[in-house]
Formats: structure tokens, sequence, C-alpha cells
């Protein structure tokens, strides 16, 4: 087997990664506890979704215009939440979609929803709607003729962002967004009553379902950003003393 | 002339855009809509010579392999066949795990292993050390299984130094976006109405 | 059957996203040619999920057109407008002449205005969230200030902005962001993980 | 009264917004525009390194959405190139930036008198991103065989001249942000980077410049401006310095009057809540 090289730190991670993770969650599947901080963020989409019900206004929904990547991952579970509480209440979901490929699987979530509230006669295809490249006038304009009470941004946003948030706060929408882009995490943060930041998006899974495959994904997470931040304290210590072992360790 | 229709229309289009501003109208429902058709029309001639180029072409040369993805690209069409709607999931499948594996690859490396080695600074000046001890409080504000009173002031540290990321952030791309403001009005200006630089 | 109706997917997930995560790993030429080429397919399987999404759109735009929908008229303009840049793209590629001209006047100015509609969002939310509430905000408040204040005219009259404003991106700003990303990091390793080996397919659906 | 400030009319902000950013570009006001030393050095770095006949590439990496930033960036920093006599070779990895070469190389030709094919090529766009650049890298001459406006490359002088892309002095990348042409040409012996970017994606570029691995690098607007000022040819960016400065005043100023609005909102409801 030939491995390249510099890769050796690299596949130390996934394998321990993978290994905490298999350890964690069978801890959990034995009856182990399980404590996650509270997300406000959670809490403010059903918020969102009562008043849109009470108010007879439907929710927006999207993913912004980025790329398929791992975000959409956290999205769907967090679009799953929503659109089994517009289920629940009959509350109209609007889904603005910027990618093809993310089409059909926005789709699966939904019907999945729907079907699992026993609602499938209410699930609405016209609903999600793929804009392609012309994602933010049709967003905004959706916006503001069905007046929305809601609105959630989460996934990969761009400078999207911004347009869905000040757009839907002209309709005094409860607004949720959620990103781990950097560049635009200052803008759900202006505009947003609640916000998920990184990797609170993808924590969010656990709070909604803690089933062991979630508990000891995020517990693992934990883990591991634990074993980063003191292999950062203690290289910063040994860079200092003139060491940069660690840090060369790390890139081999 | 071509050209002269041509930024009369853009003209249309940008204004009628920027109206929205005022209140949502049909004006702009019209170029929104003009937008979404030209758009997706766009899309779908490069989709088109995208899998011309990268798959038919090659599939009927003699690369047989290149009939695979056009094969999972037709399966995704089955999803307007209620009952079979599951053969579209293998390509959608494909799509998933290819994207999960990338992500998988660039985030260790790009994201946790190079950022945390280029934390390692030699904590000589006071701005290395504010960097170390700022970036170390803040990653601890994503420790979801970690709740101890002691923590407290180190992720409370840590968020505010996100903040005044976040602000910064915002007030450098306050810079961009009136760029791209001015931008426009300069086509409105000068190209459209033909004005000059000086009240002419 | 029932087997293949639901394995079937998780299967190619796992197989494909293999094939691409060892090739990382190993230093096999081949195999690293093929992984890129899987890539590739990606752009071939977005351009038939594109059909379907305009599909939906046709459909969506269709329906409100034969039901005298008060937005009939809206929705023609939408299918006018995709079947003129259909017809000319496929008559004469985007190369042609005709092309380079929607292009230039209805594509252009509608992406570049689009984009700059930002400016005045960015205003309103200046306007709105950076009130003083809380410690945070008021943290938050003045870097973005600060950040205004360190170019042009401002650098001018208060020569030491740019000084300050350099030092609050460089150690702050980048302090911050950089945890945002690492705490990121193993996130969405984790999520990867779980829909690579099939533990988490909501994307997939459920049932029929 | 000053409790309105708290909930103004947005459309007002807007109005007023629009007049501070237009009225300078019609009649400038001629702001005090300070050069910055990044821009400076990033100047000097052309000036000094550029002869006479010098090979340089030019990446016209934007598409629309980014021109209101670049385009002048383009403008300022291609025409100093030009004037320092080199010879110039276009390149374009992004799908919309071909407008903008077409565009450019008209304006070369035009104020510079450069002959099409003798000094100054525009090749066409390649596909690939990362991949393309590096086949630049690996084989120059075998990764393009047409020119932009689909001649055959080999029926012009100056192509027939250029062995490799180790003939050229600098690579000068006017682009959106992405650090992706910068690794494969940085493998390049002896070649000279330079970048050119919009205002949102400094942050990603910023290490690079520090850590020597770019010669040059300025950013956005005010980037493409200050350089304006220095070649002494006022263009589209300098002229809208003035706005940016007046638009940022304006920003601050309702900042301000939202949160004098804020806090006597917030007292009045104290004074009320005291009362009952």
């Amino acid at each position: 087997m030939a491995l390249n090289k510099n890769v050796y730190f690299h596949l130390f991670v996934l394998v321990a990664f993978v290994a905490t993770f298999y350890y964690t969650a069978s801890r959990f599947r034995q009856g182990g506890k399980f404590s996650i901080r509270k997300l406000d963020a959670i809490a403010k989409m059903e918020e969102a979704v009562g008043r849109a019900t009470e108010m007879g206004r439907p929710i927006h929904w999207s993913y912004g215009m980025g790329a398929f990547d791992a975000q959409y991952f956290a999205a769907f579970t967090l679009l799953e939440y929503a659109a089994s509480l517009c289920a629940k209440y009959d509350t109209q979901m609007i889904v603005s979609i910027a990618l093809p490929e993310v089409v059909p699987m926005t789709e699966e979530v939904i019907r999945k929803a729907y079907t699992d509230a026993g609602k499938i006669d209410k699930y609405r295809p016209d609903d999600i709607r793929f804009w392609g490249g012309s994602h933010n006038p049709a967003m905004i304009g959706t916006i503001s003729r069905e007046q929305v009470a809601g609105n959630f941004m989460i996934g990969s946003l761009f400078h999207e962002s911004i347009l869905g948030i000040e757009a839907a706060a002209r309709y005094n929408a409860i607004q949720v967004g959620g990103t781990a882009n950097t560049h635009q995490l200052p803008f759900i943060a202006a505009g947003c009553d609640a916000i998920f930041i990184g990797a609170e998006m993808f924590a969010a899974a656990a709070h909604l379902q803690p089933n062991p495959v979630r508990v000891g994904s995020v517990s693992a997470e934990d883990w591991l950003t634990r074993f980063m931040i003191v292999l950062m304290a203690v290289g910063a210590v040994m860079a200092t003393f003139g060491n940069s072992a660690l840090a060369n360790l790390m890139k081999r | 002339m071509n050209e002269t229709i041509g930024i009369w229309i853009g003209a249309f289009l940008t204004l009628g855009l920027f109206s929205w501003m005022y209140k949502e109208n049909a004006w702009f429902r019209i170029v929104e809509n003009v937008f979404v058709g030209a758009s997706l029309g766009h899309l779908a001639v490069t989709g088109y010579q995208n899998v011309m180029d990268i798959a038919w072409k090659p599939a009927i040369t003699g690369k047989y392999i290149m009939w695979l993805p056009l094969i999972g690209g037709f399966m995704l069409f089955s999803r307007w066949f209620k009952k079979y709607t599951w053969i579209s999931r293998v390509p959608m499948g494909f799509l998933v795990g290819t994207t999960a594996a990338v992500v998988m690859n660039g985030a260790i490396k790009a994201q946790l292993i190079e950022q945390a080695a280029a934390t390692m600074m030699k904590l000589t000046s006071i701005n290395n050390i504010i960097f170390v001890v700022l970036t170390i409080a803040a990653t601890t504000y994503f420790l979801f299984t970690l709740q101890s009173k002691q923590t407290g002031p180190i992720v409370n540290l840590g968020k505010y130094a996100m903040m005044i990321a976040f602000g910064a952030t915002f007030g450098q791309t306050v810079m961009s976006r009136i760029s791209l403001f001015t931008g426009r009005m300069q086509f409105l200006l000068f190209q459209w109405l033909k004005l000059t630089p000086g009240g002419g | 059957m029932i087997f293949i109706k639901s394995k079937l997917p998780v299967v190619v997930t796992f197989v494909a996203a293999f094939i691409i995560v060892a090739q990382y790993y190993l230093d096999i030429p081949a195999w690293k040619s093929f992984a890129a080429e899987l890539l590739r397919w990606n752009v071939v399987l977005a351009a038939f999920a594109l059909a379907l999404g305009i599909g939906g759109i046709v459909r969506l735009h269709w329906g409100r057109i034969s039901r005298r929908d008060p937005s009939a008229p809206y929705s023609a303009i939408c299918l006018l407008s995709l079947a003129v840049f259909l017809v000319v793209g496929f008559a004469q590629t985007t190369r042609g002449k005709t092309y380079q001209w929607l292009w230039d006047y209805i594509l252009l100015p509608v992406q570049a205005t689009s984009y700059a509609t930002t400016f005045f969002f960015i205003t309103s939310a200046a306007y709105r969230a950076f009130r003083i509430k809380n410690s945070y905000a008021v943290v938050l408040m003045v870097s973005a200030i600060l950040m205004m204040l360190r170019v042009g005219f401002f650098a001018s009259v208060m020569p030491f902005t740019p000084k300050v404003a350099a030092w609050v991106w460089d150690i702050p700003t980048t302090a911050g962001m950089r945890a945002v990303t690492i705490g990121a990091a193993l996130s969405l390793v984790g999520s990867s993980f779980r829909v690579i080996v099939g533990l988490e397919r909501g994307h997939l659906g459920g049932g029929e | 009264m000053l409790e309105k400030l708290n909930n103004a009319d947005i459309r007002i902000l807007y109005v007023l917004m629009v007049i501070a950013a237009t009225f300078p570009l019609l009649w400038p006001i001629g702001l005090p525009l300070p050069i910055s030393e990044q821009v400076k050095a990033s100047y000097n770095a052309i000036e000094t390194n550029i002869k006479q006949n010098d090979l340089v590439f030019i990446g016209v990496d934007f598409e629309p959405t980014q021109e209101a930033e670049l385009w002048p960036q383009l403008l300022a920093v291609g025409r100093h190139v030009a004037s320092k006599g080199a010879r110039i070779v276009l390149v374009n990895m992004i799908a919309g930036g071909f407008r903008y070469e077409e565009r450019f190389e008209e304006v070369l030709i035009k104020q510079f008198d450069m002959k099409y094919g003798v000094n100054l090529l525009a090749l066409p766009f390649s596909a690939g991103r990362e991949a393309a650049f590096q086949s630049i890298v690996a084989d120059f001459k075998g990764l393009y065989k047409v020119d932009l406006h689909g001649k055959t490359l080999t029926g012009f002088p100056l192509w027939n001249e250029i062995k490799s892309s180790k003939d050229f002095k600098m690579y000068v990348q006017i682009a959106d942000a992405p650090d992706w042409w910068l690794r494969p040409m940085s493998q390049v012996k002896g070649l000279l980077l330079w970048n050119g970017t919009v205002a949102s994606g400094a942050s990603t570029m910023a290490p690079l410049y520090q850590s020597g691995q770019m010669c040059g690098f300025i950013i956005g607007m005010s980037g493409g401006a200050e350089y304006e000022v220095l070649t002494k040819r006022p263009g589209p960016a300098a002229a809208a310095m003035d706005a940016q400065s007046m638009g940022h005043a304006l920003i601050i100023l309702f900042v301000i009057l939202g949160n004098v609005g804020y806090q006597m909102t917030r007292r009045n409801e104290a004074k009320a809540k005291k009362a009952r």
C-alpha cells in the first residue's frame, strides 16, 4: 500500500473521529447521559411557525446560493424540523432554491416530514421553487408578495443573506439564520432574531432528535475539538521556546 | 443602434430592480420574471454544453464509462413517475456521497490542521498572546457538551472576539457594497443618460 | 426488491465517497485520476437535475396561465424570456452574436443590479442592527464603524484610523473567524461521515 | 420627538444614501485621498520590475457582479503595465470574464497603439480553474490552440516567441478573492505574482501578501482609486471614492441617530413604567 506523503496526521484525525464516534454512540445506546447547550434558534423557529399560523401567512426558507457542501446536510435536518412544524400547524412554507441538484433532495425532506405527520395530502411540490441564478430577486419578490411571517435562511449563505433578511424585516418576520460561511455571519447576526453560528447549525441535529448516531457524533466532535484546543495551547508554548516539532508533526 | 436599444433595456431592468426599494410593484415583478427566465435559460444552455462536452462526446467516441453519468442523469427523471421515484435516489446518493467525501478531505486539512498549526505562534509579543488566547477562547464556544460555570468567562471572552470579527467584517463589506451601487449609477448616468462628470 | 429500493442509494453513496476519500490518502495515480473523473460526473448530474428544476418552474407558471391567475401575465413574461434564451442559445451556442447581446444587455445588468441592491440593504441593516442594547452590540458597532473610517477622506483627517483598523482586522477579527472555522471543521466531518455511512439519510427521503 | 429616530422610514435613508453616492459622481468634491503604503508598494513593484518588452500575464477573472470594483483596477493596473512597454498576454479562467477581456483589449489597442499579435494577445476561457492554471504551469503552449477570437495562435508572431510560462516576468491577477490561481502559479520559477481583488475577499488573500508570496496586492475600489492617483490617469474608481466617503459618513450618522432614538424610546418606556 502506497500511502501519500503528508497525510499521516490527517488520517489520524479521521480515524480518531470515527473511533470516538462509535465509542460515544455505543455509550449513549447503553443508557449513557447526554446534555447539550441550549440553542435559542431552535425555539425561535417554532415561535416563527406559531406566529405565521396565527397570522395566516407563510414561512420562507432559503439555503443561500453557495455550492453544494456539508452545510446543506445540516440544513436538511433543520428543514425537516421546520417542515414538520408547518405540517403540524397547517402552515405554508415556500422554499427558494438556487442549486438544481438540491431540488430533489428538498422534495424528499419535506415529503418525509409531511408523511411522518400523516398529512401527505397537504404536501405541495409547487412551494419548492427553483430559481437558479435569479434566486435573489425572486426571493425578494416572493417574500414581499407573500408577506411572510417567518424567514429561515440556513445553509451556505453568500450576499443573498442580507437581501432576504432585510426584505423580510419589512414585514416584521421572525427570522432565524445559520451558516458556517464566516463572511456572512455578521449579517445574520445583525438581522436575525436568533442564529446558528457555524457548528451550532450541525449540533442542532442532536438537539432535535437525541438518538445514538447524532449524540455520538456531537460528543465525538466535542472531544476532538477539545484535543485540538490543547494542541494549539501546547504548540504555542513550544513555539515560544523555539520548538516547532508539534506544528511540523501536524503537517506530516 | 443595437447598442442604444441594449442600453435602454439595461436601464429599464436596472431601475426596475431598484424600484423595489420603494415598494414591491409591477415594474419590479416584470424584471424579476425576465431574470428568472433568462437565468434558467442561460443555465440550460451551458448545462447542455457541459453534458455534451463532458459526457456525450466521449461516450460515443469510445469512452464507454461516460455512459454511467448519462444513465444516472436520466434516472433522475424517474421522479416524474410516483411509483419509480426510488430510482432517482441512486444518482442523488452519488451526488451526496461525492460531495460529503470532498468536504471530509478538505475540512480536516484546510479548516482544522492548517488553522490550528497557524495558531501555534511564539508567545513573545502582546499581539501574539492576545491572538492565541482569543482564538482558543472563541473555539470553546463551540463545545456543546461542556457546560460548567468555570468555563463561562472564557466563553464570554470568545464571544466578544467573535462580535469584533462580525463588526469588522460588516464594516469592511459596506465599502464593496457602495462600490457596486456606484458602478450601476455610473452606467445609468454616463452610458444611458450620457451625462459627463462636472455637471454636463 | 424492497432491499434494493432502500439500500441501493446508500450503497452508491458509500462507494462513491470511499473512492474519493481513499484517493486522498493513497499514492496511486490511476485511482486519483478516476476520483477526479467521478467529480466531473456531478456536473453532468447537476445538468440533468436542472432540467427537472426548470420543469418545475414551467409547471408552476403554466398552471398560473391556464388557471388565468391574476399573475398570469408575469408568468407569460417569465416563460417568454426563458424561451428566447433557449432558442438563441441552442441555435448559436453562447458564443453567438445575438446570444452575446442578450448576455450583455439583459443578464449582465440584472445580475450586477441584483448584487448592487445590497447597497440599500446594508444601509438599513446598519441602521437597525447597531443599537446599543448590550455590551456585545457596542463591540459590534464600534468595530464596524472603525472599518468604515479606515479609507478615503476619513483616513486623511484621522490618520490613526488605518493603523487601529489594521490591528483590529489582524488580531481579534482573524482570531474570532478562525475559531468559527476550527469549531465548524469537525462538525463538517461528522455530518459528512454520517451521510457517507448511511446513518443520516433524510435527503433520500423515507417510505415511498 | 427624538424617539421617532428609532423607527424612521427606511426609505428616507435610502433616498439620502442615493443622493450621497450619486452627487459626487456628477460633481466630484475632490476630497483628499491618502495613498496607503500597500498600494504604493504594489505600484512600485510594477514600476521597478517591468521593463520594455517584458512578457506579462494579465488574468481577467471576474464577472459582472464584481465589475464595479475590479474593472477600474484592471484599467489602472493594466494601463500602467502597458505604459512600461511590456508585451501583454490576457488570460481568463472564469466563464463570465471574456467580455472584459475583449473590452480591455480594445482599450490597449486604442490608447497604447499596441499591435494585436505582436505585443498583445488575448487567450480564451479555459475551464477547470486550479487545474487549468496547473496546465499553464506545466504546458502553457499545449493548453491553447486558438485565441479569444477563434484564430489559430501559430499565426501570431508573439505566440511563436513564447516558449513556456517561464518566459514571463509577472502574473497580474485581477480576480474575485480565491487563491486557486496562486497555488499553481507560485510554482513557476522567477514569476512575480501581483493581485487585485474585491474588498469583501481581502481576508482570504491578505496573509499571502504578508508572507511575501505576492509582490503587489490592492483591495477593492479604494485600491483602484489610489492606483489611479499614482498613475496620474484619473478613472472611474477615483471619481467614485468621494461617493464612498459620503456613503460611509451617512451610514455612521444613521447609526448614531438610530441610537439616540433608541435610548429616548427606552427612557420613555422606563418613565411610563414608573408612572404606572
